[in-house]
C-alpha cells in the first residue's frame, strides 16, 4: 500500500472540512457531524502511518518548491507520527466535549469556533509532519493565526487583550524563527530536519552558535511556555475551556515543545548541543521555570489559571528531558508529551464542566462539588495525582525516566528539581481535591452531573492516563516508539 | 479676462497684429528646416495670435475665432498626425517613426525624411496651438468647485 | 588660473541661479512664489545644458555651405540644444499644470499662503 | 524647520560646487562630448549629427533634424507632455456637465 | 561667445530672479519673471543656441507670461513674503 | 516580426487609447471607461506575451526611427524591464476595471480626461521602464508625473493642494535628475545607458560623476518616496480620489524604484557606486529608517487610506533595501516584493475605495463588525491582503521578506535583518487592528450583540478584480520558487 499521500491527506482533511463547516453554519447538528467526521478520518489516516513508524520508517512527500531548493515537504517520521497520533486522537475527544461545552454554555459564533478549531488541527498535524524548517514555519504561523480567533472567542475586553498579547508573543517568535532559519540556511545550505543535526562539518564561532541558539529558543520557547516568555499562556485563559484544553494540552504548547525537540535533535543535533554547551542554558531555564511556575500556581485562585501555571511547569519537564541529552532522559521527555497531554486535557475538561454546570471558576467556590459531580471530580483526582507523579498514573512513568536520565548524565540538580516540583504539585492540587471532597458545599442542591457529551470524554481521558501509566505500550507501543526516536538522535541518525 | 482690459485701442492693436503673428507662426513651422524654428515655436506663435484677441477682446470676440469646444479635437488631431506618421512607417515595415519607410512612391530616402519631419512639425504646431489656447480658456473660466 | 576661470565661470553662475530657484522653492510661503522659484530652477538647468554645448569660435547649428561639415569644431553641438527645446516645453507644461492647481486651490480656500492653507485644511 | 531648509540649500550648493570643480572646461573642443571619438570607440552623438544631418535629411538646421528625426521619440514625448497638460486643465478645471442637474 | 556680454546678462539675470522672488506685488513679480525669461533668451542667443533662444522668448516670455498674469488675476495679487 | 516590435506596441497602445478616449469621449462620456479597460487589457496582454518571449529568447532592443544607438533612442526590453512592465500593466488593468463605479461617483462627467490621463500616465511609466536613454527617461518621467499630479488633484477638498505640493517636490526632483544627466553627459558625451555604462569604469573618479549619482538618486528618490523625500506621499494618497490612489500607489513608487535599480546596478554597477563613498549602504540605511518611520506612522493613523499611504513608504523601503544589498537574494527579494506589494497595495486601496463608495468614509475608528456581514467577500480579500502584508506564510508577502532576510544574512548585515523583523511586527499591529474591528464586537463601546446588518456587497466589477488579485497572492506564495528562479537570472552580476 502506497502511503506517500497519507501525510498530506492527514493535514488537509480538517482544512477541507472547514468548507462544509462554514456552509452548514445554520444547521448545528450537520456542522458538528462534519467536525467529528473529519476528526475520525484524520485519526484513521494517522494510524495508517503508525506501523511504519514503529519500524523506524518515514514517509516523505515533496510538494511544490516554496523557494529554489526548498520544497514544501512533508515527512512522517516516528517523532512526527508520535505527536500526530496524540494530537489527532485527543481532537476526537475535544470535539465531543466542545459540542457539549458550546451548547451548554450557549456560546456565540459557534461556526467560527469549529472552523478555527479544524484549521488549528491541520496546522498541528502539519507541524508534526514538516520535513524542513520552511514548511515548519508555514504551519507554525498558520497555527498562530488559527488560534487567535479561539483566544478572543468571547470578545470581552479581557479576551481581546489576551488575544493581542498572544499575537505579540507568537508573531515575534515566528519572525525570530524566520530569521534563525535563514541563518541556518546561510551557514549550512540546508534546513531539512536531519536526525543528528545539520551542522555536520560546519564550524561556527561559539558566539554565533550561541546567538543562533538563543534566537531559536526565543522562537520556539514562546509556544513552549519557557519563562520568562510564558506571559501569553495564563492570559489566554480567557478563551473557552475546550480551547484552553486544546491550547494547553495538545496543539499549541505541545507544538512548542515539539519544536524544541526538533531544534535540539534535528537542527542542532545532540552532539553540537553538547559540544557548545548549549544544553546548559536549556536546563537552567527549564529548572527555573518548573520551580517558579509551581510556586506561582499556589497563589492562583482561578482554577484555569492555576492549571495554566501548572502547564508552564510541566512543559519545562519535557524541555528538561530534552536538554539532558541522554537517551533515557529524552525518552522521558517524549513520553511526558503524551502523559501530560492526557492528564492536562482531563483537568481542563473538568474545569470546563464545572464552569458550564455550576458557573464557578474560583477554587474557593468549589467546596463540596464532588458530591454533585462525582465522575468529573474523580477524573480530576486522577489527573492531578498523575501530574504530581503518583504511581501508577502515567505522569509517574515519564518522571521516573526523566530522573533516570539525569542520573545517567551525572546530573543531580535536575533530580532535586523534579522531586521538589512533585511536592509542589501535590501542594497546589490537593487543596482542590480537599475542598471538593471534604468541605461542605452550599447551594448545590439543584445541580447534577454535567451532560454526557462532556462527562464521557473526561472519563475516557482519565482512564487513558491510568492505562498508559500501567501499560506504556498498550495501544500504540508509545514507549517503544519514544525509545526508538531518542535512540536515533544519539547515534548520528542510524538507530 | 476681466473687463477692465477691454479697451478699444488695445483691441484694435491686437486685431491688427494678430493675422501677422499667425502668418509668421505658419512660416516658422514650415521654414523650420532652414532657419531656427519648428513646430513648437510656430505653434506657440499661432497660439499667441489667438490669445492676443482673447486677452484684448474677452470671450465674446474669442468665440468668433476658435470656439472652446474645438480645441480638444484640434489637439487630438495634432497628436494623431504625429502618431499616425510613426504608425504608417511601422506598418510599412520600418521602426516607429522611421520616415524612410513611409510609403510615398518615387521619393529618395533623404527627401522622405525631409517630408516626415515636415509632417510632424505641422502636427506639433497644431497640437501646441490648440492646447495652449485650451489651457488659457480653462484657466480663465476658473473652477466651479461646489 | 585664468583658464580655469574662463572654463568654469558659466557653471558658477548656473549654480547661483539654481540656488536662487531652490531658495524660492524652500523658503517662500506664497505658492505663486514657489512656482516662480520652480521656473527659475528649470530654466537654470536649461542654461547649464546650453552653456556646455558651446565651443570657442564655433558657429550656430544651421549648416553654412562655406563651413565644411567634417570639421566638427566649427559647429556648436546641436544635441544639448535639442534636449533643451524639449526640456523647455516640459517646463512650460509643468507650469501650466501648476497654474491649474493654483486656481483650483484658490477656488477652494481663498488663499495661496501656505501657512493659512494648512490652517484651513485642518 | 528653517535650519533644515538652510542645511538643504547649503548641501545642494555644496554638491554643485564640488561637481563643477571637476567639470571639463567649457567650450573646449577636446571635451568628450565634442571629441572625435568616445573613449570606448563608439560614435559621439554631437559629431554624428553635425556631419550627417544634412546628408540624411536634406535639412540644414541640425537642431530640427535631431528633434524631428534622430530623437523623434523624444519630441513625440514632448508633444504628449503638452497634450497631457491640456487634458489636465480639462480634468481639474472644466465644468462637469452632470453636476448642474 | 563674448564673455563680457554674458557676464552682464548674468548679473541682470540674478538681479531679476531675486527681485521676482522678493517683491510683494505678484504682478510685479510676474513682470520680473518675464524679464528674466527674456534675458535668458538673449543669453541663449548670445551663446549660439538660436533655436533655444527663440523658443524661450516665445514660451518663457510670451505664453508663460500670459498664463502667469491670468493666474494672478484669477487669484490674489498680494503676497505676504 | 511581431516580437521585435513588442516594446513599441506596449507603449504605443497607451498613446493610441489616450487619443481614442477623447475622440469617443467627447461624443459619449460613458464610453471612456470601457475603452480604457480595453487599452489596459491589450497592453497587459502584450506585456505578458513579451515577458514570456524575453524569458525564452533573450532581450529585445528597439531602435526608434531606425537609428541605432548611440545616435538614436532605443527601448531596451530585457528581463528586468519586461518584469516591471508586466507587473504594472497587469495591476493597472485590474485597477482600471475596478474604477468604473468610483469614477461615476467621485468625479461625474470628467471620465474622459480622467481615463485619458490614466492612459498617459501608464505610457509614461512604461516608457520610463523600457527606455535606454537617460534624457528620454526624463521626458517619460515628466509625462507620468504630470498625469499623476492631475489624477491626485481630483478627489477630496484639499486634493489640489496635496497635488501642488507633490508637483513642486516632484518637479524639483525631476530637475535635479536632469541636472545629473547633464553632468553625466558633460563627462561622457553620451546619453545611452549601455554606452555610458561601458565608459564609466574609466571615468568614475571625476567629482562630477559622483555628484551626478547623488543628484540622480535624490531626484528619483523623490518619486520613490525614499525616506527623507517622502513628504508628499501621505497627503497625496489620502486626499486623491480612491480610483486614482489605487492606480498610482501600487505603480508609481515601484517605477521610481526601478529607475534606481537601473542606475545603481546597471548604469554604474555596484562597485563604481560605492567607489567614492558607500552610497549603496547609505541608501539602505535611509530605506531602513523609512521602513520603521512608515510603519510607526501607519500605526498612528485612523484613516485607512492614510494608513496605507504610510505603509507604502515603509514597503518601498524593503525594495530599496533589497537593492542596496546588491546580492542575488536581496535582488530577488526586492523584485518579488515589487510584485507582491503592487498586488497587495492595489487590492487594499481598491477595498478602501469600495468602502468609501458604500459607506462614504474609510475611517478605521468607525469600522464595526457589521462590515463583515455587509461585505463578506471584500473583507475576506482584505484579510488575505493584510496577512500577506504582515508576511505570514504561505502568502506571497512572507517570501519576499524571506529572500530579503537571506540577502541581509549573506551580507552579514544584522541591522537590516533586525529592521525587517521589527517592521513586520509593526505591520501586524496596524493590520490586526483593522481585522479586530471588522471581525469582532467592540467591547470598548459596550457592544454586546452583533450588529444585524444586511448583506450589501459591492458590484461585480469591483469585487472580481479585488478577488483575483487577492487569490493571486496565494498563488504567488506557492509558485514563488518559479518566479524567483526567473528573477535570479536577471541579476546583472
Amino acid at each position: 500500500m502506497d502511503l506517500s499521500l497519507v501525510p498530506l491527506l492527514a493535514v488537509l482533511v480538517s482544512l477541507i472540512a472547514v468548507v462544509p463547516i462554514l456552509l452548514s453554519s445554520t444547521k448545528p447538528n450537520l456542522r458538528e457531524f462534519w467536525t467529528i467526521l473529519a476528526a475520525a478520518i484524520k485519526f484513521g489516516l494517522v494510524l495508517l502511518l503508525l506501523p511504519g513508524a514503529l519500524e523506524g520508517e518515514s514517509v516523505e512527500l515533496h510538494l511544490v518548491d516554496l523557494a529554489p531548493g526548498l520544497p514544501l515537504a512533508l515527512k512522517a517520521d516516528p517523532l512526527g507520527v508520535f505527536f500526530a497520533v496524540i494530537a489527532s486522537g485527543l481532537w476526537i475527544f475535544t470535539s465531543f466535549y466542545s459540542i457539549g461545552y458550546v451548547r451548554g454554555a450557549g456560546e456565540h459564533k459557534q461556526t467560527r469556533y469549529f472552523a478555527s478549531f479544524a484549521v488549528c488541527l491541520s496546522a498541528t498535524i502539519g507541524i508534526a509532519f514538516s520535513a524542513n524548517l520552511l514548511t515548519f514555519i508555514l504551519f507554525y504561523e498558520m497555527l498562530t493565526v488559527a488560534t487567535y480567533p479561539l483566544v478572543i472567542h468571547n470578545e470581552k475586553k479581557e479576551a481581546v487583550d489576551a488575544g493581542r498579547k498572544y499575537l505579540a508573543f507568537t508573531l515575534t517568535a515566528g519572525l525570530l524563527l524566520v530569521a534563525a532559519s535563514a541563518m541556518v540556511y546561510h551557514y549550512t545550505g540546508t534546513i531539512d530536519f536531519t536526525p543528528g543535526g545539520v551542522f555536520d562539518g560546519v564550524e561556527l564561532p561559539h558566539t554565533a552558535m550561541l546567538v543562533l541558539f538563543i534566537m531559536f529558543l526565543g522562537a520556539v520557547g514562546v509556544k513552549a511556555g519557557i519563562m520568562p516568555i510564558h506571559g501569553w499562556l495564563p492570559a489566554a485563559m480567557a478563551a473557552p475551556t475546550p480551547v484552553s484544553a486544546l491550547l494547553h494540552a495538545v496543539a499549541v504548547v505541545k507544538s512548542g515543545v515539539f519544536a524544541v525537540l526538533r531544534v535540539v535533535g534535528y537542527v542542532f543535533g545532540t552532539d553540537v548541543m553538547g559540544d557548545y554547551n548549549l544544553n546548559d542554558i536549556l536546563i537552567i531555564l527549564a529548572g527555573t521555570t518548573i520551580i517558579l511556575a509551581s510556586l506561582i500556581a499556589f497563589n492562583q485562585d482561578n482554577l484555569k489559571r492555576r492549571l495554566a501555571y501548572s502547564t508552564v511547569g510541566h512543559l519545562s519537564y519535557i524541555v528538561l528531558g530534552i536538554a539532558l541529552l541522554t537517551p533515557i532522559g529524552m525518552t522521558g521527555g517524549i513520553m511526558h508529551i503524551a502523559a501530560h497531554a492526557t492528564m492536562k486535557i482531563t483537568l481542563f475538561f473538568c474545569a470546563g464542566a464545572i464552569y458550564v454546570n455550576l458557573h464557578r471558576t474560583e477554587i474557593s467556590n468549589l467546596n463540596g462539588i464532588a458530591k454533585v459531580m462525582p465522575w468529573t471530580m474523580g477524573s480530576f483526582a486522577i489527573g492531578s495525582m498523575g501530574l504530581a507523579g503518583i504511581p501508577p498514573i502515567n505522569g509517574f512513568f515519564s518522571k521516573w525516566n526523566l530522573a533516570l536520565g539525569s542520573l545517567e548524565g551525572d546530573m543531580i540538580i535536575p533530580v532535586i528539581v523534579l522531586v521538589v516540583s512533585g511536592l509542589l504539585n501535590v501542594g497546589y492540587f490537593f487543596p482542590i481535591l480537599y475542598r471538593a471532597y471534604f468541605k461542605p458545599g452550599e447551594g448545590l442542591k439543584k445541580y447534577g452531573e454535567a451532560s454526557p457529551l462532556m462527562v464521557v470524554p473526561i472519563v475516557i481521558t482519565a482512564a487513558l492516563s491510568v492505562l498508559f501509566g500501567l501499560f506504556p505500550n498498550l495501544f500504540f507501543n508509545f514507549f517503544d516508539l519514544a525509545v526508538d526516536i531518542s535512540s536515533t538522535l544519539f547515534n548520528n541518525g542510524s538507530p | 479676462m476681466r473687463d477692465q482690459f477691454q479697451s478699444p485701442i488695445v483691441l484694435l492693436g491686437a486685431r491688427l497684429l494678430s493675422p501677422y503673428i499667425m502668418v509668421f507662426g505658419w512660416y516658422v513651422i514650415i521654414h523650420g528646416h532652414y532657419s531656427p524654428g519648428g513646430g513648437f515655436q510656430g505653434g506657440a506663435l499661432l497660439a499667441a495670435s489667438l490669445l492676443l484677441i482673447r486677452v484684448a477682446g474677452g470671450s465674446k470676440l474669442a468665440e468668433l475665432q476658435i470656439q472652446e469646444f474645438a480645441t480638444t479635437p484640434l489637439a487630438v488631431i495634432g497628436v494623431v498626425i504625429y502618431f499616425a506618421t510613426g504608425l504608417v512607417a511601422m506598418a510599412a515595415g520600418g521602426y516607429f517613426l522611421d520616415y524612410e519607410a513611409l510609403p510615398i512612391p518615387g521619393v529618395e530616402p533623404d527627401w522622405l525624411r525631409y517630408i516626415g519631419i515636415l509632417i510632424i512639425e505641422v502636427g506639433i504646431g497644431l497640437a501646441v496651438m490648440a492646447i495652449l489656447v485650451m489651457i488659457y480658456d480653462n484657466m480663465v473660466r476658473g473652477e466651479d468647485y461646489a | 588660473m585664468l583658464d580655469f576661470f574662463f572654463g568654469h565661470y558659466a557653471y558658477w553662475f548656473v549654480i547661483i541661479l539654481l540656488c536662487i530657484g531652490a531658495y524660492g522653492i524652500l523658503f517662500k510661503k506664497n505658492l505663486i512664489k514657489k512656482t516662480i522659484g520652480l521656473a527659475i530652477l528649470q530654466i537654470s538647468v536649461v542654461l547649464y545644458f546650453v552653456s556646455i554645448a558651446s565651443k570657442w569660435d564655433a558657429t550656430v547649428t544651421v549648416m553654412d555651405p562655406d563651413i565644411p561639415l567634417d570639421q566638427v569644431a566649427n559647429y556648436l553641438n546641436p544635441l544639448p540644444h535639442t534636449l533643451m527645446l524639449t526640456a523647455i516645453v516640459v517646463g512650460v507644461a509643468t507650469l501650466g499644470v501648476a497654474f491649474t492647481l493654483l486656481i483650483a486651490i484658490y477656488n477652494r480656500y481663498e488663499t495661496l499662503d501656505e501657512e493659512e492653507l494648512i490652517d484651513k485644511i485642518q | 524647520m528653517k535650519a533644515l531648509k538652510i542645511l538643504i540649500l547649503v548641501l545642494f550648493a555644496g554638491i554643485l560646487i564640488y561637481a563643477s570643480s571637476d567639470l571639463p572646461f567649457r567650450g573646449d573642443p577636446d571635451n568628450l562630448m565634442h571629441a572625435e571619438e568616445s573613449i570606448t570607440g563608439t560614435t559621439v552623438k554631437g559629431n554624428y549629427f553635425i556631419q550627417n544631418a544634412y546628408r540624411d535629411t536634406r535639412t540644414p538646421n541640425m537642431v530640427t533634424v535631431v528633434l524631428g528625426d534622430y530623437r523623434s521619440i523624444d519630441t513625440f514625448g514632448e508633444q504628449v507632455v503638452i497634450y497631457t497638460a491640456g487634458l489636465i486643465t480639462l480634468l481639474v478645471l472644466r465644468r462637469s456637465r452632470r453636476r448642474g442637474k | 561667445m563674448i564673455w563680457e556680454l554674458e557676464l552682464i546678462i548674468y548679473l541682470f539675470l540674478a538681479l531679476s530672479a531675486i527681485v521676482a522672488l522678493e517683491v510683494k506685488d505678484l504682478l510685479v513679480a510676474v513682470v520680473m519673471m518675464t524679464i528674466f525669461s527674456f534675458l535668458m533668451a538673449l543669453l541663449f542667443v548670445a551663446m549660439g543656441a538660436i533655436d533655444v533662444g527663440f523658443t524661450e522668448a516665445v514660451i518663457g516670455a510670451g505664453v508663460t507670461g500670459i498664463l502667469f498674469v491670468v493666474v494672478v488675476f484669477q487669484t490674489s495679487r498680494k503676497s505676504n513674503d | 516580426m511581431i516580437e521585435s516590435h513588442l516594446p513599441a506596441y506596449i507603449a504605443l497602445t497607451f498613446v493610441l487609447f489616450s487619443v481614442l478616449i477623447p475622440a469617443f469621449g467627447l461624443w459619449r462620456s460613458e464610453l471612456s471607461h470601457p475603452i480604457a479597460v480595453l487599452g489596459g487589457g491589450i497592453a497587459a496582454g502584450f506585456s505578458l506575451f513579451g515577458f514570456i518571449d524575453v524569458i525564452n529568447d533573450g532581450s529585445i532592443r528597439y531602435f526608434f526611427g531606425g537609428w541605432e544607438p548611440p545616435v538614436g533612442i532605443e527601448f531596451v526590453y530585457d528581463g528586468l524591464s519586461a518584469f516591471f512592465v508586466l507587473v504594472i500593466n497587469v495591476v493597472a488593468f485590474f485597477v482600471l476595471i475596478h474604477s468604473h463605479h468610483i469614477s461615476k461617483r467621485e468625479f461625474p462627467g470628467k471620465e474622459m480626461p480622467y481615463y485619458s490621463l490614466a492612459m498617459l500616465m501608464m505610457l509614461g511609466f512604461n516608457g520610463m521602464i523600457m527606455t535606454g536613454d537617460l534624457f528620454n527617461l526624463y521626458v517619460f518621467l515628466e509625462i507620468a508625473s504630470l498625469a499623476g499630479y492631475a489624477l491626485i488633484a481630483i478627489g477630496d477638498r484639499p486634493a489640489p493642494y496635496a497635488a501642488f505640493r507633490y508637483l513642486i517636490i516632484g518637479t524639483a526632483g525631476g530637475t535635479l535628475y536632469l541636472l545629473g544627466v547633464g553632468f553625466m553627459y558633460t563627462v561622457t558625451g553620451t546619453l545611452n545607458i549601455i554606452d555610458m555604462a561601458a565608459m564609466l569604469p574609466m571615468l568614475y573618479e571625476s567629482n562630477a560623476v559622483f555628484a551626478a549619482l547623488i543628484l540622480m538618486i535624490v531626484g528619483i528618490g523623490v518619486k520613490a518616496a525614499l525616506f527623507p523625500m517622502h513628504g508628499w506621499l501621505p497627503d497625496s494618497y489620502t486626499y486623491a480620489s480612491s480610483s486614482s490612489t489605487a492606480l498610482i500607489a501600487p505603480i508609481g513608487t515601484k517605477v521610481a524604484a526601478y529607475i534606481l535599480f537601473r542606475i545603481i546596478l546597471w548604469l554604474f554597477g555596484i562597485e563604481i557606486t560605492d567607489a567614492v563613498a558607500p552610497i549603496s549602504y547609505f541608501v539602505g540605511v535611509l530605506a531602513c529608517i523609512g521602513i520603521l518611520y512608515g510603519s510607526i506612522m501607519a500605526i498612528a493613523q485612523s484613516e485607512m487610506k492614510r494608513m496605507l499611504a504610510y505603509s507604502s513608504i515603509s514597503q518601498i523601503g524593503y525594495i530599496i533595501m533589497g537593492l542596496s544589498l546588491a546580492n542575488p537574494w536581496g535582488f530577488a527579494g526586492a523584485l518579488l516584493h515589487v510584485l507582491n506589494h503592487a498586488i497587495m497595495k492595489a487590492c487594499l486601496f481598491m477595498i478602501s475605495g469600495q468602502l468609501r463608495l458604500k459607506e462614504g468614509h474609510s475611517d478605521i475608528s468607525r469600522f464595526d463588525d457589521g462590515y463583515r456581514k455587509k461585505y463578506p467577500w471584500t473583507m475576506a480579500y482584505f484579510t488575505i491582503a493584510a496577512i500577506s502584508m504582515i508576511g505570514l506564510p504561505p502568502l506571497a508577502g512572507f517570501f519576499s521578506k524571506w529572500y530579503l532576510a537571506l540577502g541581509t544574512i549573506d551580507n552579514s548585515n544584522w541591522l537590516f535583518l533586525a529592521v525587517i523583523l521589527i517592521s513586520s511586527l509593526l505591520n501586524a499591529v496596524y493590520f490586526f487592528r483593522v481585522l479586530e474591528k471588522v471581525y469582532m464586537m467592540d467591547p470598548s463601546k459596550g457592544q454586546k450583540e452583533p450588529t444585524d446588518a444586511k448583506r450589501d456587497e459591492a458590484s461585480a466589477s469591483m469585487l472580481w478584480p479585488t478577488g483575483i488579485l487577492a487569490v493571486s497572492l496565494i498563488v504567488i506564495g506557492f509558485a514563488n520558487a518559479v518566479i524567483v528562479g526567473v528573477l535570479l537570472d536577471i541579476f546583472p552580476m
